[in-house]
């Protein structure tokens, strides 16, 4: 592997593997995200997407093989750690603090990376960024559901991370809400963030991504632009009557 | 033969304590602060009505059902209103236990004549064992076969699973949750009298005598982890062997403390105790099944 | 979390704040000194309420063991006061005794929560703790069981601790008083403060969700052993003051029963906020001494029932609840708008 | 807006106040108004709680002795007024409760306390305001303080007496089973001591967590040790199991001996025979004990408490121990705490009760009392084997060179010391 390459890739995965108990969850998966990119990771219920973030992040440790990130070995690094050196996930249920208010989670998050003096700009920041500057400071709870996904997203970026998680960041969402999620995608794609990103919604998935990779039965299935798997018959035969 | 002996009489206090409380704990994740009390009821019925005529073994089911039914008037009016707050269940159990130890103080004075404890001794060698205390030892195997029975084999134990498993499937399968947690609570409370009617004739009967077992069930619990069957069994059986091995060779302060030991040291190594270990393993030899077809 | 925390406004429990602190400060003025030596005993509980206030209703961690760091910072104050046989040694004692209690708890803490174990675990880890400690403190009558001259003292106990002394002076009822006081007013003050802080927003993101925390590149486990640390040594100080106004410490204060109290009584106060909390424990403290001295045997049945009832109709605690109920009395009652519905987690 | 609520509060702060400093002048008022009228005595027991058991005896004792003394003109002529505390078998509540009768309701005299610990909690705290305690109660004895008299059962009583009756009748092997805490392990010492004393032998010892009421490997271990005399010390509830758990394991032939049992916690009622069969105790009272002044004071306490199950040797001591207060008193015609204590120590209080003479001796501040062996029976009646007269607590005096009425060292001695 050229040095010139590595330095393009941010984060890679080599050979990744994990089992719960005796089952096999994720096996021999190898994924190399290029700086910039704009990647999703598709796949039937169960073939292990979220399973796959969770070692991406730290969540849980691998079984065997390697993770890297900015050229730089992390198998063994804590989940806090990796958050630390810009890494940053939007989970799947909803990981915001139903019972405080939008500020007061926001500042959980911004409270790792901010001083104190610039935390009040900071959280005015981050909120104007996914546009819930209108709505006040309402307790979490008894935000839409969209709202609830889109503050998670700020809260994500608090850490100015070098790349940016998403578990399926349109799951639940009316036509309106994907479409505005969607243009959020792509705009912080376009300040150059890079980001992965799980769906099921292939129509989403065409509206913003540039790459996808395929997981089935916990193996990579297929590997391309999103043109190329759009058009892949074998993957149009394991999503049939699963989308 | 007398560690064998000892280990009996360890692993059948130690099942037959921790059952009741296993169960509500397993299935509700409820922790009874209140289950020593629950027990000291069961003896309480059982010598009253022992000392009345009442041949022993009947005296002892009627102790186990009556405090069945005051577990279910206890779910009904307390803790069914404090489902999924697991937390706020012990500071309500808490109460419970103040207000029964102390009530039965004040209704029956600080201690009641007891039964003697029946069937007499036999004499192996040198040593002499009570009939009786071997007699507990095959009662706890079989209030264990019955449980796995009832759990396994019967549609309320169906239904007791799946609610452990996922109350919002279950109920949404048509599975009553709300009936089955107070039917679990008035079945563990049933097991936990059944074991202070196992003991009363062999113990002072005095409303303080919850506390007795309150140690030894909470470990085994512990241990075991939230899987009532096959966690209490084998947390039993381990713990029975180390306690016997320490009092026999080092005196009861060492069992006691070991006990405790070991608990600590055990939920360190395997957090969910003896049913996520087990789990494991059944899983792995599941996939080598299926790896063999 | 109460919604009014992040502007700070004139709402009930702040008020209640500022009174209790006047009335801490005036009270010995207006008692007999009976009561004044026994509010500095319950000030003690209170202390020991704190603890759990803040590794619980903060932090989430749920823990039995206080009562045994209480009686660490108990024991090692006896032992070392009586060893050093310099009363003006007293405050010395004073620190070792927090900072074993804070050394063991630190070390219980790196053995719980590096070997990922959480919630109800803690609780049971923790109770297992208490009980090998009492149990093994309860069976050193014998003369195997001194240190120097002084013998722990089994079931017994320690007798004869002196109280604190600042050079030669001995502390009196009312100076006694007045240094629990300081001690617990500065704990339940910095409490109040820290949940505006960063580091209280750290605490409050790993009580409501730790996996989320960890993501957001909080380092969990290390937080939750300086927490654990920091509530250790608060529980040690309660012990070393209820020993040193006792002049006495015995395996009884480290029991299943001790242990489970406090948690009880935090639980009923309203475990999410220190000043229900303090009042709780103080209240409770001042019915059963009012309950035992009235000899009733009912007291015991009183105080069960009690508590039930608070978790029944009031679970978030009855002093949190009366904070919000005379809050929104109050804004009904001058018609101003609230600015955003809130309440108390469930 | 915000005056109003700044108003608000200073309202709630006076109200605040003013229950604060009305609990507070109550009690504030009694201690000022402690009119020279009554004699107060207070009286620490514990009717609830796991001690419960003993506590309520002991309070019943009080109550009658106060009764019958003031039916019958009370103190100097002072009507006595009994202060009671339930102290919950709670330490902590002992400490609480101690402080509350001395300083605020500043009684003359405190009886009281069960166990050794709740002693000791609240002994500082009589020593540093020199107030006076009466424990009436058995213990494991070396209290050595200028403010307590203790007017139970030491081990001076029953231990050398026990052991001197038992090796002669049954043997030399002795095995010993032991509470353990204070009381079982000094216990336990001075059986060992008297062991060696009489020519015995000891085969086995055990000290058993007061939370145990399994005994199977306990019996194992004794049953493989065959000793000729069983010395049983062990105190509280859970252990009380162990008698049955004893009497079915089909052992025979090795008598138990016992200080604690039957005397104190009527294990001989509480079980059913034949469990306690040939449990030797000495006591120095027992409700069975068949002389006139105890069959008249069994019929006193029988017309006042009509369900008492039993009444015990720590009942008649706090019996005694009132009388034996009222004696000092009179005596020293005053309740002035140091008088009553000189008079105390004058070697000359005595009252002729329940349990026969019972004589505080000055040097150590412990009581000179009658010892009676008694024997459990399979039918559960107990047999009154010996009597010992005027047995003198000089372990103090004696062993440790203690006169209390020349210098009081305020400390509990050990012989593990």
């Amino acid at each position: 592997m050229s040095s010139e390459t590595n330095e393009k890739v941010l984060l890679e995965l080599i050979k990744v593997s994990k089992q719960f108990g005796g089952i096999q969850a994720v096996e021999d998966f190898d994924l190399k995200i290029q700086k910039g990119d704009l990647h999703c990771l598709i796949g039937p219920n169960g073939a292990g997407k979220t399973t796959v973030f969770k070692l991406i992040t730290g969540q849980y440790p691998v079984s065997s093989g390697r993770i890297k990130f900015k050229g730089k070995d992390i198998t063994s690094m804590s989940a806090s750690k990796r958050a630390r050196i810009g890494m940053s996930i939007k989970m799947q249920v909803p990981g915001v603090f139903e019972e405080l208010t939008l500020r007061e989670n926001i500042r959980i998050a911004a409270g790792n990376y901010t001083n104190a003096a610039d935390l009040d700009a900071e959280t005015e920041r981050l909120i104007k960024l996914v546009k819930l500057d209108t709505i006040g400071n309402p307790p979490v709870r008894n935000m839409s559901h969209g709202q609830q996904q889109w503050l998670e997203i700020a809260m994500a970026l608090s850490s100015n991370p070098e790349i940016l998680l998403l578990d399926e960041p349109a799951a639940g969402m009316g036509p309106e809400e994907t479409a505005f999620t969607a243009d959020l995608v792509n705009e912080l794609n376009a300040q150059g963030l890079t980001i992965l990103f799980i769906e099921h919604d292939m129509d989403f998935v065409k509206q913003i991504a540039r790459n996808v990779t395929v997981l089935h039965y916990g193996k990579k299935f297929a590997e391309g632009t999103v043109e190329e798997i759009s058009n892949n018959p074998a993957v149009k035969q394991i999503y049939l009557g699963n989308v | 033969m007398s560690y064998l002996y000892q280990f009996c009489n360890n692993f059948s206090f130690l099942i037959l304590s921790a059952i009741g409380l296993s169960i509500i704990f397993g299935m509700m994740g409820i922790i009874n602060l209140a289950h020593g009390e629950f027990i000291m009821l069961g003896a309480y019925i059982t010598t009253f009505l022992a000392t009345a005529g009442v041949p022993l073994p009947v005296a002892i089911l009627i102790g186990a059902l009556g405090t069945g039914v005051f577990g279910f008037l206890i779910d009904r009016l307390i803790i069914s209103h404090l489902y999924n707050r697991p937390l706020d269940s012990v500071v309500a159990t808490w109460g419970i236990s103040l207000i029964m130890c102390q009530g039965m103080r004040i209704l029956f004075g600080s201690s009641i004549p007891g039964t003697s404890t029946p069937l007499g001794s036999f004499s192996i060698g040198d040593g002499k064992y009570s009939v009786y205390r071997i007699l507990l030892a095959v009662i706890a195997l079989l209030v264990v076969v019955a449980v796995y029975f009832i759990f396994m084999h019967t549609k309320i134990g169906l239904h007791a699973r799946a609610t452990m498993q996922n109350s919002s499937i279950a109920s949404s399968m048509g599975v009553n949750s709300n009936k089955m947690y107070a039917l679990t609570f008035a079945f563990g409370s049933a097991l936990a009298g059944f074991c202070g009617g196992l003991y009363a004739p062999t113990m002072s009967i005095t409303p303080d005598i919850g506390s007795n077992f309150m140690m030894e069930s909470f470990v085994t619990v512990i241990v075991g982890g939230t899987n009532p069957l096959v966690g209490t069994v084998l947390s039993g059986g381990v713990l029975g062997l180390v306690r016997s091995f320490l009092e026999m060779n080092m005196g009861t302060f060492a069992g006691r403390v070991g006990l405790l030991v070991v608990a600590i040291l055990f939920i360190r190594l395997v957090p969910k105790g003896f049913s996520g270990l087990v789990d494991n393993i059944r899983k792995k030899m599941e996939v080598k099944k299926h790896a063999k077809n | 979390m109460r919604k009014t925390k992040m502007q700070f406004s004139l709402g009930s429990e702040n008020i209640i704040t500022v009174l209790l602190l006047v009335a801490g400060a005036i009270l010995p003025f207006f008692l007999s000194t009976y009561r004044v030596s026994i509010f500095s005993y319950f000030f003690t509980s209170a202390i020991l309420g704190l603890s759990i206030s803040f590794i619980w209703g903060y932090t989430g961690i749920f823990s039995f063991g206080q009562a045994a760091f209480f009686g660490i910072g108990g024991y090692t104050y006896g032992i070392l006061s009586k060893l050093f046989d310099n009363n003006a040694l007293t405050p010395v004692a004073l620190v070792a005794g927090v900072a074993l209690a804070a050394a063991v708890a630190a070390i219980l803490a790196w053995f719980m929560f590096y070997g990922g174990i959480n919630d109800v675990f803690v609780g049971l880890i923790t109770m297992c703790f208490t009980i090998a400690l009492s149990t093994f403190l309860g069976q050193t009558a014998g003369s195997e069981w001194k240190i120097g001259d002084v013998s722990l003292g089994g079931f017994n106990g320690i007798t004869k601790i002196p109280t604190l002394y600042f050079g030669s002076y001995k502390c009196d009822k009312v100076t006694f008083y007045y240094v629990t006081f300081l001690i617990l007013a500065a704990i339940y003050i910095a409490l109040l403060l820290l949940k505006k802080t960063k580091a209280g927003y750290s605490l409050l993101a790993i009580r409501e969700n730790r996996t989320r925390s960890e993501l957001f590149g909080y380092n969990v486990p290390k937080i939750q052993v300086i927490v654990f640390t920091i509530g250790g040594a608060i529980a040690g100080i309660a012990g070393v003051l209820y020993a040193a106004w006792g002049n006495y410490i015995t395996p009884s204060n480290l029991d299943l029963s001790a242990s489970t109290l406090v948690v009880v009584l935090v639980a009923a106060g309203g475990r999410k906020n220190p000043t229900a909390a303090l009042i709780f424990t103080i209240a409770y403290s001042i019915i059963a001494n009012t309950l035992s001295s009235s000899g009733s045997q009912y007291a015991l049945v009183i105080l069960g029932l009690i508590l039930i009832l608070v978790i029944l109709f009031v679970p978030n605690g009855i002093i949190t609840a009366a904070f919000d109920g005379i809050d929104s009395a109050w804004r009904k009652f001058t018609g101003k708008k609230t600015e955003s519905e809130g309440g108390e987690t469930a | 807006m915000r005056w109003k609520k700044l108003m608000a509060a200073s309202a709630m702060l006076i109200a605040a106040a003013l229950t604060f400093t009305a609990c507070g002048s109550t009690g504030a008022n009694e201690s000022g108004s402690s009119d020279s009228d009554t004699i107060k005595i207070a009286v620490l027991e514990d009717t609830s709680g796991d001690n419960s058991l003993v506590g309520v005896q002991k309070y019943h004792g009080a109550q009658l002795a106060i009764e019958e003394i003031n039916e019958s003109g009370g103190i100097l002529g002072k009507q006595v007024e009994m202060i009671f505390s339930d102290c919950q078998s709670n330490n902590n509540v002992y400490q609480e409760m101690a402080n509350k009768v001395i300083l605020e309701d500043q009684v003359d005299v405190i009886m009281g306390c069960y166990t050794s610990a709740s002693r000791e909690a609240i002994r500082p705290i009589v020593e540093e305001n020199n107030a006076l305690l009466f424990y009436n109660n058995q213990y494991e004895g070396g209290v050595a303080s200028h403010n307590v008299f203790c007017t139970g059962a030491v081990p001076e009583h029953q231990i050398t007496t026990l052991m001197e009756g038992m090796i002669k009748e049954y043997g030399p092997k002795v095995y010993i089973i032991a509470a353990d805490y204070n009381f079982g392990q000094i216990s336990a010492m001075w059986v060992e001591q008297e062991i060696q004393n009489n020519g015995g032998e000891l085969v086995g010892e055990e000290f058993i967590p007061l939370e145990v009421s399994q005994f199977s490997s306990t019996i194992a271990n004794i049953q493989a040790a065959q000793p000729d005399v069983l010395v049983t010390l062990l105190v509280g509830t859970a252990q009380s199991s162990f008698y049955e758990q004893w009497g079915t394991s089909g052992i025979e032939g090795c008598p138990m001996a016992s200080t604690v049992n039957i005397a104190q916690g009527y294990e001989h009622l509480r079980f059913n025979p034949p469990a306690l069969e040939n449990m030797y105790v000495t006591a120095t009272y027992v409700e069975e004990l068949d002389t006139p002044a105890s069959n008249d004071f069994k019929d006193r306490w029988h017309a006042m408490f009509p369900d008492e199950p039993y009444i015990g040797m720590e009942a008649e001591a706090e019996y005694t121990g009132v009388y034996l207060y009222k004696a000092a008193v009179e005596k020293a015609g005053t309740t002035d705490v140091e008088a009553v204590i000189d008079a105390l120590e004058s070697g000359e209080i005595s009252f002729d009760g329940p349990a026969g003479t019972v004589t505080i001796d000055g040097a150590t501040h412990h009581a000179i009392r009658n010892v009676y062996l008694f024997k459990c029976n399979a039918d559960h009646s107990l047999t009154l084997e010996e009597t010992w007269e005027a047995v003198k607590p000089d372990w103090l005096s004696s062993v440790m060179g203690i006169d209390l009425r020349v210098e009081a060292p305020n400390e509990q001695y050990t012989p593990l010391d």
